[in-house]
């Protein structure tokens, strides 16, 4: 079942040929799941997918100087998609535990980001995550966050949503007592909708990473050499200025 | 391949399964109510008004996505301050999409009744109710039983959908073991034997029924 | 004039503007057998389905016993009902000849389970099916069915009965029993309408005939009149051709 | 209520729609040739254990859920080394999902034209093949006409459970765009009114060539 | 001999084990018109739908100018073309008069278009049916309908001509045209078997009179014979059978 890999990292002798690919190509085709604002959604003005993973794939690519091609996809079939070729790196806010289900490259870190519980503004009763317990609590499918509920204990049930703002309508609606999620998206969702609060004591950190396909070292340490110049160079803080300040 | 992944998640996918059968069952159960009063009504003489309604009711929910229909209910309709649990909308959606279908099932059936045996009712002195509740059901239903176990065998494809509103139903536990697993193969391929399991029996039991009408119509 | 059943005045009826009845009078004495005789499309049928109020009609009164038939609470009266034998039968095919019979006594006059039986077993002997209590419709001869028709008709008690065409769905062998049955009720004294395009029986059985074309009576008399010498000429070359068919 | 937002999104939403009319009239194309050959094999005299194995396709496509047979096909399959970008495999899943159905149309039709025209046929030196193609089809189309186009009006309503595969057809845009504003009510009111319009615009369509047809096979 | 067009030996042919046909011998000389009569039932269909190789047989030969019918390029070689003419017309409905006699000159001869519909003129022309080539056939009378399927068989300029009671789905008045326009076809010299009721016109037509019953060939002879002095009982008690209904 694993022979149909070699059609994408690998070229016939084994060697990874990665880096050559995207270069021949110019095109850095990065995965994401553009549901989750401020890291990647759509804009609903102008209909382009943009965010901060969005300009880091572009500061990136300008580094190793190839073009970007944004592919959207359900977050669910991203790692999928990734070994099955559709894409040359997922920059998708994706954590490293996230990503570990599968066996994958890793690029360095790019991001720490915090999961936090998010509650309605007039919620007396959750004050901190151990008043989580007996509540039902909402997550996303197949996030780190997800991974982090199932790992706690005592709560009524969890709710698994394709996508996070679902959970937040729940929310909202009073369907849920809390949703899990990282802190940068709970923030911008805060912005745009009016009615929630963040619990002070934070859960668990994430180390948010770009993915990669298996064995191919030459695009991944590409992409790092790429990512410690713009760190360098002051883009990298440009960016998170840009899109995930508080 | 790897069907260890299946064997250890078995008992989850069969109770999930079970969940999926009693939401396909109490739609199909609230579906057959509404189905059988609308095509009712749609056959009888009704104000021209609520004919329109009915009749709207019926295009919209065959004219757009269940799957539409399904957001709007439980995303959609909190804003305007209908609020329901998603159990709840899932069932009412599900019932409401089939229903709209059923319902043309039924007026159809309603209508395969000879005129006659209305008739011969109102001479002998049947009120509308009566007539329609001892002379016109139990010949309709008749009628109305191999599509409506069609339509029983849909909405247990159908409540598939539900998924969407996350709601542990067997997609959705299927989706659960996938993005834990990443086996898509097995596990779809499980899925897939467990509901042709369901509809298959549906359909074994739907040509038994089918089979015993129609000895007894002809005997 | 005292014992006058069924006043007919004045009686006119169209479908989608074309007139059907025109202007028809009609009065019919308690133990009268009157036959309505004429070709096809004259307008036989839509008399009889009038006066079971299966119709409306336009203008025109119909009086059963001096009560108005579309009076309110007509049905409930005593001495206010009506008896229709169908052509088609109309038998209920989901009953058994006992329920087809019973049922409507349960349901419509609430009389309980074991008199509606007691009745229905009465006249199922009247017209001598006793052995085919337990049948369903679809089991019996279309003679037997007419049968089963006329005895539920007769259960409930009816002033006036009202036959269309009763044997024309009948092979001729098994019009005859159905003749006989209808000659059994003249015997009891039952007051009777009976469109028929037998001429024999109708001259064997009936007190008069009315003979109607293009929606109107266009003779009426006794049976020795009508069928051997007519007044109107078209009554009598009706009963020309009638006579060359059969 | 705040309609602005679809104001704004108007055009995005109109382009997805073009999507799913896309989707729609692709994958419909290849059901109808799947369904053609499927549906006139399953008249003819086959093998035995071909005619077995389009049956065991029909019955498998009709038994389980669309949802569950993208999924596989997507996610599913790549582990065996099938490997389809999602636009393709949401062509693929539709049009085998409604070829099963469509396959069941295209065979009834053909056996609803009498038999004496394929003898006929025959006795004048026609091939089977000439026979299928001048004398069968142009027959079997017009029984056929009608409920191919019920299946067109399903396919597009289905067409939007392929949002699932990521491609942004009409579905996923209003998901996206609910993503960031959160007017569910709005955004799938819209949805529902975007589907309807066309789903009615097919019946209306089909509704006409009915008419002429009739008309043609009664004057 | 050597005018021999079709012979038949030893044919036997069963349905589901039931013999429908046992040890038919028939020969049919060149320009020499048969006609098969014979109750209900007793094959005189299936025998033409034999020939006609509609039906496959279970043993037994069938000739048509001494070459087997199931000889692989049969249909290929000249002098070896049946015509078939059936009780229900199947004219094809999606087709004008002139399209169903051309059509098939075109896709089975590959005979191009210009000469397909000469030719099919020709033949409208001799069925008389001129001034309705361009209709439909649910435009036509049964008996117009009958002459184009006639003229449809024509046009494939057979050696022999097969008639299946070519007349029985017609109005009495209308059987009238199509007998004529046989009787045209055999002063032409066409070779023809005719399955027919009409004993009449089998009669003035045949040369010879063949009676089927119970599958089998019980008598043939010239048609004096056999309608007026059989040898056999069960041909005289048919005809009997026959004259008395018509
Ligand atoms: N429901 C209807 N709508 C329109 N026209 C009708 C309807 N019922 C009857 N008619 C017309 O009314 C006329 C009288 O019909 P009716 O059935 O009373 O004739 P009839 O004397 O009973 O004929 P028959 O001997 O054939 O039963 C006919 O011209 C018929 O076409
Ligand atoms: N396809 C079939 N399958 C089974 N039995 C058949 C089939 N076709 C004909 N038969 C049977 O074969 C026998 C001969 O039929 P055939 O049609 O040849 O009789 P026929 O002489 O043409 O009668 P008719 O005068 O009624 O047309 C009949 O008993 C018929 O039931
Ligand atoms: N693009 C995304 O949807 C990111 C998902 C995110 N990792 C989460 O925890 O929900
Ligand atoms: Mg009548
Ligand atoms: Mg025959």
């Amino acid at each position: 079942a694993c022979s149909q890999k070699s059609e994408t990292g690998m070229d016939k002798t084994g060697q990874d040929n990665s880096l050559k690919r995207v270069e021949e190509a110019q095109k850095l085709t990065v995965g994401l799941c553009a549901a989750y604002p401020p890291f990647e959604s759509r804009n609903e003005k102008t209909g382009k997918i943009e965010g901060f993973d969005v300009d880091l794939a572009n500061a990136l690519a300008r580094e190793i100087g190839v073009d970007v091609e944004i592919k959207d996809a359900e977050w669910q079939a991203l790692l999928g998609g990734l070994t099955k070729g559709d894409y040359d790196v997922l920059i998708t806010c994706m954590s490293k535990k996230e990503a570990a289900k599968e066996n994958v490259n890793m690029s360095d870190v790019y991001y720490n980001l915090n999961d936090v519980v998010v509650v309605r503004e007039d919620e007396k009763s959750i004050n901190s995550p151990e008043d989580l317990k007996g509540k039902v609590i909402g997550v996303q499918l197949g996030s780190g966050s997800e991974q982090i509920a199932d790992k706690m204990q005592g709560f009524k049930e969890i709710k698994r949503y394709n996508y996070n703002p679902e959970a937040f309508i729940d929310l909202k609606n009073k369907r849920i007592g809390a949703v899990i999620v990282g802190y940068a998206y709970a923030v911008n969702q805060m912005k745009t909708e009016k009615g929630f609060k963040i619990l002070d004591k934070p859960l668990e950190s994430s180390e948010i990473v770009m993915v990669l396909r298996k064995g191919e070292d030459t695009l991944t340490q590409r992409l790092n050499e790429a990512f410690a110049n713009i760190k360098k160079n002051g883009v990298y803080d440009q960016l998170i200025g840009n899109w995930l300040k508080v | 391949m790897n069907f260890e992944i299946i064997a250890d998640n078995l008992w989850f996918l069969l109770s999930a399964a079970l969940l999926t059968i009693k939401i396909t069952i109490l739609s199909f159960i609230v579906a057959l109510f509404i189905s059988f009063i609308v095509g009712t009504m749609r056959c009888e003489k009704i104000p021209n008004s609520v004919e329109k309604m009915l009749s709207i009711y019926v295009e919209i929910f065959r004219g757009t996505p269940l799957l539409i229909q399904l957001f709007f209910i439980y995303y959609g309709l909190p804003s305007v301050g209908i609020n329901m649990p998603g159990f709840l909308a899932a069932i009412l959606g599900l019932a409401l999409n089939s229903a709209a279908y059923m319902s043309e099932i039924i007026r159809a059936s309603i209508n395969a009744v000879p005129m006659g045996q209305k008739e011969a009712s109102f001479v002998l002195g049947y009120n509308r109710f009566q007539s329609l509740l001892h002379i016109v059901y139990p010949q309709a239903i008749r009628v109305a039983i191999p599509p409506l176990m069609n339509s029983f065998s849909s909405l247990l494809k159908e409540s598939s959908l539900v998924s969407v509103l996350a709601i542990t139903e067997l997609t959705r536990i299927g989706n659960l073991i996938y993005t834990r697993t990443y086996r898509a193969f097995e596990i779809y391929l499980t899925l897939g034997i467990i509901y042709f399991v369901m509809t298959y029996t549906v359909s074994v039991i739907s040509k038994k029924i089918e089979k015993r009408i129609n000895k007894a119509y002809v005997s | 004039m005292g014992n006058q059943i069924l006043t007919i005045a004045g009686l006119n009826k169209s479908f989608n503007g074309v007139k059907v009845l025109q202007e028809i009078n009609l009065d019919v004495n308690n133990r009268e057998i009157i036959s309505i005789i004429g070709p096809s499309g004259s307008g036989k049928s839509t008399l009889l389905r009038c006066i079971c109020k299966l119709e409306c009609i336009d203008s025109g009164v119909i009086l059963l016993n001096g009560r108005s038939i579309y009076q309110k609470d007509f049905a409930k009266k005593p001495g206010t009902k009506i008896g229709m034998v169908f052509q088609q039968f109309n038998l209920f095919p989901h009953y058994t000849v006992l329920e087809n019979i019973a049922r409507p006594l349960m349901t419509v006059r609430r009389i309980d389970k074991e008199s509606a039986i007691e009745t229905a077993r009465t006249l199922i002997r009247k017209v001598k099916l006793e052995n085919k209590e337990a049948s369903f419709p679809r089991q019996l001869s279309g003679g037997q069915m007419q049968r089963v028709a006329i005895a539920r008709a007769l259960a409930m008690n009816p002033d006036i009965m009202l036959f269309d065409e009763p044997t024309s769905a009948l092979d001729p062998e098994l019009s005859g029993e159905v003749f006989q049955t209808i000659i059994d009720l003249a015997r009891d004294g039952m007051t009777m309408i009976i469109v028929t395009h037998e001429m024999s029986f109708a001259e064997e059985i009936s007190n008069r005939i009315v003979f109607m074309d293009h929606g109107m009576v266009i003779e009426e008399g006794n049976p020795e009149t009508i069928f051997h010498s007519p007044e109107k000429e078209r009554t009598l070359s009706f009963l020309k051709r009638i006579r060359l068919i059969s």
